[in-house]
């Protein structure tokens, strides 16, 4: 297979968020604002690809049985490690993602992958593959990120826009990221479709 | 006031022709009789072309249990027995009878005298009734002598004579309970008689006071028959709705049949020709039909012979109008829109309604705005509204077990309906493929005991 | 370090754990499944999103395993190779059987059969038939609401608004029967499908005597019985004023169609013999030509029908005309081939 | 491969293994940056609500059920104030958490919203700079203010504190939190059990490195 | 006879009570309660209420001319009926861009997402109403003051937010006050007597039933007379009728069980699913408006039953005849 | 610390109800929400699986990563722990009841990958709550799962039925419907 197009498919063909609907919960919970999709984006391509690597290098070596398990133990084990490399150096991010930085483990895009690619293809390739779904799901989460900061608090990347007084604050709220996912899923999908 | 329980619709009655005595429509020049002009087999034809027959004389006889003799309302020649268009247009069996004047067969009494006094025991009754080719005038032409001959293990309680005529337009039983009520009590007390109760109601809407007034003084003179008076609304003439407003008892759904209540209705009109039938012989070979519409110059009610093209009819009403858009066979809610007004007046025909064209074309049909009229105006308590998209969607099993058998087709839901959808054209057709399957399942599983 | 200790220690006796456990629990409690079950989950992506409508990936693998139709099965994560995979696995796919094409039997169009009334009601043949004969007086053909068209799943079928009669593609037809089914009035009939799509049928489902059919449709079968005289093969049956071409046994020969006097049988694909039909040569050799290739399936075209496409050239496509003009004498040969090869066409296509 | 029981274990083992000594290794490798940058926000929050101080200590009380902590900064021997973290549940949306800093004679030196989940836009000011909140007592010493049964009060309430505009509940919740941290600024500093709290002092931990009652992370937005 | 015979299955007589008449008498219904608002508050009223109504218009003109294919159904009403109520859930001081955008999100987001009217499964004008409040609280809840005779107790605070806040007693309001309207609030709900007004219009015009509101609003009261029994009904008996009919009169009670609740769309199809529909609107309601944060929970709780409708739909089934 | 359970419950079940408020558990709340009847097979799988994740992570975290101080490990060893036991179960369930085991089991594999359950099982830890209350807290969040799951199967079911716009058609509408729920749930703010 094309590398590059292993990488790329993650972006559009394969977008993790509007195409797999996959990983919905980090999608919605942690898209208040650009910078803290796009942090959270950062966190699970990081572990995307250390975990598609390692299982593609160990795939051959585990019994079917506790395939679930030994998976899980490597992706927890990269969550983990990433969980308490952002604690200690950027405390603040690691505070505004709570929860949802550990739940990376139960990201069903890492374990999908894993299982639909890695488990099936080389080291390298599922590298790349991790790389382009990363990439899709840092882009994804960056955007709607962003459209929900502009519509719910009038900025972007925390600098204000100026019409801050205006803006429906429902947008950096829960319903807001049902709103703003629905609605740009079916941009997305008349924009891939064309 | 009594009524049925749930639904219905208070369509505007226009009752043009009630005042209007019935007349005899002078005898049509050629008569095509379908073989098939009830539920059930077709009768099978006793004449072939060339055949001389007289008026009254059978011409094809009941095919099966389940189906009725036909006799010849003049007579004449035999000139074809083939397929004739009927009022759809659609292909039907027909002898067809040139008229030479109007000779009648032997042993029919054609006087006017009234004969109450009937000595025959109910398998002779329902053997004449038999004999006489009679069957349900109300609507649904069910041969009579079948619903009359209660099966084994079930019982009768009581009688319920159908008066109601809830259609609107339609004046034919009105008419009917008016000029000939001495003789349709009489037919009361035979058909009591026959099924074996002795307890018989008259059901008649309180738009009919005159009729309320006339019968109630006869049926006193008699046992065991009541006036039953019933509010105004559509569609009571239904028998189960009849038979719940009367008794108050519901009829389960199918296959339960009134019988398993213990309730037989006939139709006022099916109990004057049981009448005449019995007492006199008479097979039914004429009936009354109204001919009416907003733009007719003479509405009217005519005693008519089988087998008479309903543009006779027309013409007798003073021809077609300018701006007539729809000719229906029946009433406004449940006849049949015909194409073909050559067809004959059938057993079942109890009315010709014309409607102008604007009247007559459906109003554009938008989406269903859930109002859920149509489920507070069906009178069998389904859901419309799901029926009909169900059906678009195919979804038999739902539609089963919505219960889409149960419906009687009256149209109250799509005449409600303020979206202007074809409600009933979706539901007639769910209920006719859902009837299909599980006719099929029943096939299916029959053989194997 | 002691941390580090204790770290190691709990994961790994967790660990242990897990695996003794399952084990044991796999063992005690083993179940014997359909094997192809597990092959099949792990064909699919394993990502258990329930996109499908199945609950996880082995709700999919034992749907995809137990149904006999899998054609409305999908898993987005997979996409169509993973479903094909499968299907392949499964030798799901549909059985190959001799090509057929959906063919509307009615030539009443809004010219030939005028219109008597007009139909009010909701727009679908199903319930126009079950109430009347339709708005045209012929109580057989075809109602022109479209129940067909909204059959299709592959967008075959369309209604021509000139003509009110339905048109199938039959390069999108798959066959699938599903408007013959829709009909009412059965006017659609699945019949073989020829190379080039040439068809000659009787367009005509009408059983009306002849005078019957006249009144109400001049392009209907009147059932004169012409066309049966004609054919050499004994294809065509005259039954209840109705003509039938038996699509088994037609030749394509074309006789019939010039002898109908209204016009009622249909040729596609091909042009009409010239009006005073002479080609004496042609119903010997096609005897002769059957009786060589009398065990394949669509049988080879008589040599009658390659003048034809000599004659025609522009009604077949290039590369048959330029086989045609190179080697007349071959080309029956080179349409052996084709017809031989035609019949795997559509099942790839679908 | 298959799965027999020796080589589901030994798999199982080894990755866990693997798993285990990474994880623990990068913790041994992270585990004082995170105390740092803990500490440091601790710091940081202290050093917003008290004067310059030099080393604090740490004390954990339960006002009215919930947990209460208080700082006292020291100038060598010397009290330089008290900064008392404390909470409610009495929020909009449920917990809000302030840090709220005295002198040593009980004077509110300024309040730190650690964390709220209040409406954006109406709850949310009472974070922000120079609210009416704030304003209301800060540079005060809370006796002195209009006590309603001995406690702070909103307007509506009879007191006066001033509310924000239409999130009386928010002040409400920020009120109560603020009555708490007195109180238990009270209890430590005068050595006096607050006079309705239901449990006394609980234990006293006088190391910085211990850590300050974690930030949840059930906030979401 | 002039052209063809016409020929359509039974029946051939319809209802004159077309969608578009339907939506009319709502309007109609709706009009002297515009009235008693624009007396209360003033022009701004009119000004709200015009706004609102025309930029639903437009957007659904909009949406169905650029984003739909099929007919455009302007003509029936439905949007002004959605614009009506829409600003009835307002403030009278609300600036005239918040009025659009809610016009926007109910029309765009909650009726034409869906497919248009009939099809959307929550109340358009709530699902406005509800997010501006989440949107831009401060200013969907400063309330006006009616231009006469303001309510001083009130200070600018609805009566349920006043009495929820525990500033005033359920009694502080007079019967009299309520029924007319005489208190802070939105365009619609301040005035009971006329909103009944139309409520019997439209039972009258046989729009609705009767069902839904009467429900809704029994089981209020039967709640908060339990309440007020429960808590201090016994020292001040007074309170056994007094906070009933508060929390009947006062806020959307009247509007959301009358107008809303009663919606075709988002409202079950049976009477008996009316009725467990309406039970469930007057609990949830009583339990925001009593121990939730919002002094007022109609919207919420007809948004939150508006989502059991399909699950009622498909579980209760209307009478069917003959079936014990 | 006490809490009453009743709050517990209302908490979890409506005023932070775990998809609309708490975003936990999106992808099957989106994928398993076709149809009621699948949706409330796949709520009551939810809630057994998350009561026994409480059963075991809360004596995991008390007496075996505090005392140890690795509380870092909870995310590992919790995962692992899940991931085991919900394979176990299903394994089990197979064998033991196959009817149950079609009702339920099929929506197992789907649980694991489910971050509602770990998401719980971390919540509860960090609300400090004791054992009981962990196993309600869990209990409760999975009712409020199902309660969610199924309006928004129930509301599927007829937007399926009314033939939507077709370029919403399927998750886009779904998560659209699911902001407008998400927006009445918001009314239940503070009521506990
Ligand atoms: C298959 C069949 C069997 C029937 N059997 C009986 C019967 O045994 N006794 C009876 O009183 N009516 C019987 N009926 C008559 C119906 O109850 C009913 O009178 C008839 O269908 C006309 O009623 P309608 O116009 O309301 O449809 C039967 C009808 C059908 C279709
Ligand atoms: C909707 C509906 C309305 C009916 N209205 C009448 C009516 O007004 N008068 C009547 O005699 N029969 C009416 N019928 C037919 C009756 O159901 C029933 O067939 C008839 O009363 C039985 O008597 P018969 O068999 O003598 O006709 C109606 C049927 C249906 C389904
Ligand atoms: C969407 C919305 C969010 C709200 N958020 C808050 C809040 O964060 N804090 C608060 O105290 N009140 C909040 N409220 C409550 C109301 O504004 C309530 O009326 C107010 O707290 C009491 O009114 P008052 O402060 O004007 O007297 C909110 C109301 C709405 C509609
Ligand atoms: C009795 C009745 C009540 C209505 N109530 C509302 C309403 O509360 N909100 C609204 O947006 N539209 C309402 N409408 C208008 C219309 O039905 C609504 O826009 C549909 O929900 C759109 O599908 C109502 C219509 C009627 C007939
Ligand atoms: S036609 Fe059928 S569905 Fe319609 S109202 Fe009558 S009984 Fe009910
Ligand atoms: S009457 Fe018409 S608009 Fe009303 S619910 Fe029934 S189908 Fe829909
Ligand atoms: S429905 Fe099937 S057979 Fe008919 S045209 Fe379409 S593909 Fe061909
Ligand atoms: S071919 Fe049949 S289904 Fe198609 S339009 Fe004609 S009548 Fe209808
Ligand atoms: S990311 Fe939460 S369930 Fe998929």
């Amino acid at each position: 297979m094309n590398k590059l197009k292993i990488a790329l498919s993650g972006i559009l063909k394969n977008n993790p968020t509007f195409v797999l609907v996959l990983g919905m919960c980090p999608t919605l919970g942690t898209t208040t604002s650009a910078e803290n999709g796009m942090g959270m984006g950062l966190a699970t391509t990081a572990v995307l690809i250390m975990s598609n690597l390692v299982i593609s290098l160990i795939k051959n070596l585990i019994p079917d049985k506790v395939r679930i398990p030994a998976f899980i133990v490597v992706i927890a084990s990269f969550v983990t490690i990433i969980q308490m490399l952002m604690q200690a150096f950027v405390p603040a991010l690691y505070a505004s993602l709570g929860v949802f930085i550990p739940l990376i483990v139960v990201n069903c895009i890492i374990l999908g992958r894993a299982e639909a690619f890695a488990s099936k293809n080389s080291p390298f390739d599922s590298m790349l593959d991790g790389v382009g779904i990363g990439i899709g799901f840092t882009l994804s989460l960056t955007v709607i990120g962003a459209v929900r900061e502009i519509l719910g608090s009038g900025a972007i990347f925390g600098i204000n826009l100026g019409f801050a007084d205006y803006t429906p604050l429902i947008f950096v709220l829960a319903p807001g990221a049902f709103l703003v996912l629905g609605y740009l899923m079916v941009l997305f999908n008349k924009l891939a479709k064309k | 006031m009594k009524t049925f329980p749930i639904g219905g619709v208070h369509p505007s009655a226009n009752k043009l022709s009630c005042a209007k005595p019935i007349e005899v429509l002078p005898l049509p020049e050629a008569v095509n009789i379908p073989l098939a002009q009830h539920i059930g087999a077709p009768a099978v034809a006793k004449v072939a072309k060339g055949d001389k027959v007289l008026t009254g004389q059978l011409i094809a006889e009941a095919g099966s249990f389940m189906s009725a003799n036909i006799h010849s309302p003049i007579s004449g020649t035999v000139t074809a027995v083939d397929m004739v268009p009927n009022g759809q247009g659609l292909r039907q069996m027909m002898i067809t009878i040139k008229r030479e004047g109007d000779e009648w067969a032997e042993g029919i009494d054609r006087s006017d005298k009234l004969v109450r006094e009937c000595s025959l025991s109910a398998q002779e009754i329902i053997a004449r009734i038999k004999e006489a080719g009679i069957v349900g005038m109300g609507g649904a032409t069910f041969p009579t002598h079948v619903k009359l001959s209660i099966p084994a293990g079930k019982k009768a309680e009581c009688l319920i004579i159908n008066g109601v005529e809830c259609e609107p337009y339609l004046t034919s039983d009105h008419r009917m309970m008016l000029e000939h009520g001495e003789e349709m009590v009489v037919g009361v007390t035979i058909l009591m008689k026959a099924v074996g109760v002795g307890k018989a109601y008259i059901g008649i809407e309180n738009n009919k006071p005159d009729a309320i007034a006339h019968l109630s003084k006869i049926a006193a003179q008699y046992k065991g028959i009541e006036v039953v008076p019933l509010k105004v609304r559509y569609p009571q003439g239904g028998e189960k709705q009849l038979i719940a407003a009367v008794t108050g008892r519901q009829v389960p759904p199918p296959p339960a049949l009134p019988i398993d209540i213990g309730a037989v209705v006939c139709n006022a009109s099916t109990t004057f020709a049981v009448y005449q039938a019995v007492q006199k012989r008479m097979p039914l070979i004429q009936r009354v039909v109204t001919i009416t519409g907003k733009n007719l110059r003479e509405p009217r009610n005519l005693l008519t012979r089988m087998g008479t093209p309903v543009s006779a009819l027309i013409a007798a009403a003073g021809g077609l109008p300018e701006n007539a858009g729809k000719v229906i066979n029946g009433g406004p809610m449940m006849g049949r829109a015909m194409v073909n007004l050559d067809s004959p007046v059938t057993k079942g025909c109890s009315g010709i309604t014309v409607l102008s064209e604007r009247d007559a074309r459906r109003r554009e049909a938008s989406q269903c705005i859930k109002c859920a009229k149509c489920v507070s105006a069906c009178p069998m308590g389904l859901e419309p509204y799901f029926l009909s998209k169900m059906t678009q969607k195919k979804n038999w099993d739902e539609l089963e077990a919505r219960m889409i058998t149960s419906c009687i087709e009256c149209g109250c839901c799509q005449s409600t309906c303020p979206a202007y959808l074809p409600l009933l054209d979706w539901v007639r057709l769910g209920k006719q493929t859902v009837m299909g399957r599980i006719r099929a399942r029943a096939a299916a599983a029959a053989p194997k005991k | 370090m002691e941390v580090l200790l204790y770290t190691i220690l709990t994961l790994c006796v967790l660990g242990v754990l897990a695996a003794v456990i399952l084990y044991f629990v796999a063992q005690k409690f083993r179940v014997e499944e359909d094997p192809r079950i597990d092959e099949v989950e792990k064909m699919l992506p394993g990502a258990n999103c329930g996109g499908c409508g199945f609950a996880g990936c082995r709700g999919m693998a034992d749907a995809l395993v137990k149904r006999d139709d899998i054609s409305d099965l999908f898993c987005p994560v997979g996409g169509g190779d993973c479903m094909k995979a499968i299907a392949a696995y499964l030798g799901k796919a549909a059985a190959e059987k001799q090509p057929e094409v959906a063919t509307v039997r009615c030539g009443g169009t809004c010219e030939k059969r005028p219109r008597t009334n007009e139909y009010n009601g909701t727009k679908s043949c199903a319930v126009a038939a079950s109430l009347y004969v339709g708005e045209t007086g012929c109580a057989f053909g075809c109602l022109g609401f479209g129940d067909c068209v909204a059959a299709c799943a592959f967008d075959a079928i369309r209604m021509n608004p000139e003509t009110g009669l339905p048109e199938v593609d039959p390069d999108k037809c798959t066959a699938c029967g599903a408007c013959v089914k829709a009909c009412p009035k059965m006017v659609i009939e699945l019949r073989k499908k020829w190379p080039k799509n040439r068809a000659v049928y009787v367009s005509c489902v009408s059983k009306d005597k002849g005078a019957v059919v006249m009144k109400a449709c001049k392009a209907g079968c009147i059932g004169c019985g012409k066309c049966e005289k004609v054919c050499a093969f004994g294809a065509i049956t005259v039954e209840n004023n109705l003509a039938y071409i038996d699509p088994q046994k037609c030749k394509l020969c074309r006789k019939c169609v010039n002898e109908c006097p209204t016009g009622a049988i249909k040729l596609v694909g091909m042009d009409p013999l010239p009006k005073e039909p002479k080609a004496p040569a042609a119903p010997k050799a096609a005897p002769a030509a059957e009786k060589a290739v009398a065990k394949e399936a669509p049988k080879a075209a008589p040599a009658a029908e390659k003048a034809a496409a000599k004659e025609a050239p522009k009604a077949a496509p290039a590369a048959e005309k330029a086989a045609a003009k190179e080697a007349p004498k071959a080309a029956p040969a080179a349409e052996k081939a084709a017809a031989k090869e035609a019949p795997k066409e559509p099942s790839h296509e679908s | 491969m298959k799965s027999t029981l020796v080589n589901m274990t030994a798999v199982l083992f080894g990755i866990t293994l693997v798993a285990s000594a990474g994880v623990g290794v990068v913790n041994m490798i992270t585990e004082e940056p995170i105390a740092l940058a803990k500490e440091a926000a601790t710091k940081s929050a202290l050093t917003e609500v008290l004067p310059a101080f030099e080393s604090t200590e740490e004390q954990t009380l339960t006002i009215d059920e919930l947990p209460i902590t208080v700082y006292t900064a020291r100038n060598g021997g010397e009290v330089a104030g008290y900064a008392v973290q404390t909470m409610t549940k009495q929020g909009f949306n449920g917990v809000v958490r302030l840090m709220v800093g005295f002198t040593p004679d009980g004077e509110v030196v300024n309040v730190n919203v650690l964390e709220q989940s209040e409406t954006p836009g109406l709850g949310t000011k009472m974070a922000d700079e120079g609210n009416v909140l704030l304003g209301s007592i800060q540079g005060q010493k809370l006796e002195n203010k209009k006590l309603v049964g001995g406690k702070l009060a909103v307007t509506k309430d009879g007191g006066d504190v001033d509310a924000l505009t239409a999130a009386t509940i928010s002040s409400r919740a920020y009120v109560d939190a603020v009555n708490r941290a007195w109180m238990a600024y009270k209890s430590v500093a005068t050595g006096v059990e607050a006079t309705d709290t239901a449990s006394g002092a609980t234990h006293t931990v006088a190391t910085q490195t211990n850590e300050p009652a974690a930030q949840e992370g059930g906030q979401h937005e | 006879m002039a052209n063809k015979l016409i020929v359509a299955p039974a029946p051939h007589v319809q209802t004159s009570q077309s969608t578009a008449c339907i939506m009319r008498d709502v309007v109609i219904a709706l009009m002297p309660a515009l009235v008693v608002s624009t007396i209360v508050f003033g022009v701004d009223v009119l000004r709200v209420t015009a706004i609102s109504v025309a930029a639903c218009v437009v957007f659904e003109f909009l949406i169905q001319k650029f984003f739909v294919n099929g007919p455009l159904t302007i003509s029936n009403w439905s949007a002004v009926v959605t614009g009506v109520l829409l600003a009835f859930n307002l403030p009278a001081s609300i600036p005239w861009w918040i009025v659009v955008i809610g016009a926007f999100v109910a029309i765009a987001i909650a009726k034409m997402t869906f497919g248009g009217l009939g099809k959307n499964p929550f109340n358009p004008a709530l699902v406005g109403r509800v997010f501006l409040l989440i949107a831009y609280p401060v200013q969907m809840t400063t309330w006006p003051m009616p231009v006469q005779g303001a309510f001083d107790a009130l200070s600018g605070a609805t009566p349920l937010a006043a009495v929820k806040h525990g500033a005033v007693g359920p009694d502080a309001l007079g019967v009299q006050d309520l029924l007319l309207g005489n208190m802070p609030g939105s365009l619609g709900e301040v005035a009971a007597l006329a909103l009944l007004l139309g409520f019997v219009y439209l039972l009258w015009r046989r729009v609705i039933t009767w069902h839904i509101p009467v429900t809704i609003l029994a089981t209020m009261a039967l709640f908060a007379f339990f309440v007020a029994l429960g808590t201090k009904g016994t020292e001040n008996p007074a309170l056994l009728w007094q906070l009933p009919l508060f929390h009947v009169l006062a806020g959307g009670a009247i509007l959301g069980s009358v107008f809303m609740a009663t919606d075709y769309s988002t409202s079950p199809m049976t009477v008996k699913g009316g009725v467990i529909f309406a039970v469930g609107i007057g609990v949830v309601t009583m339990l925001i408006r009593l121990w939730g944060a919002y002094p007022e929970g109609m919207s919420f709780a007809i948004l939150m039953m508006n989502a059991c409708v399909p699950l009622i739909n498909k579980y209760v089934k209307p009478k069917r005849f003959g079936v014990k | 610390m006490e809490i009453s359970y009743f709050a517990i419950i209302i908490g979890a079940i409506f005023v932070n109800n775990v998809v609309l408020a708490q975003f936990l558990g999106i992808c099957p709340f989106l994928g398993v929400s076709s149809k009621v009847e699948t949706s409330m097979g796949m709520g009551a799988a939810v809630t057994f699986v998350m009561a026994l994740t409480a059963l075991v992570a809360w004596p995991i975290q008390t007496y075996i990563l505090v005392p140890l101080h690795i509380e870092y490990m909870q995310t590992i060893v919790f995962i692992l722990v899940i991931a085991a036991l919900v394979q176990m179960v299903e394994i089990m369930l197979k064998k033991l009841s196959p009817s149950l085991y079609q009702a339920l089991g099929i929506f197992l594999p789907l649980i694991t990958t489910n971050c509602a359950v770990l998401g719980v099982a971390i919540l509860m830890i960090q609300k400090e709550f004791d054992l009981l209350q962990s196993v309600t807290y869990s209990v409760a969040t999975a009712l409020g799962f199902a309660l969610a799951l199924i309006l928004f199967a129930g509301i599927r079911e007829r937007l399926d039925f009314e033939d939507v716009p077709k370029a919403f058609k399927g998750i886009p509408i779904a998560l659209v419907t699911a902001g407008i729920l998400a927006m009445a749930f918001m009314g239940f703010s503070g009521l506990v």
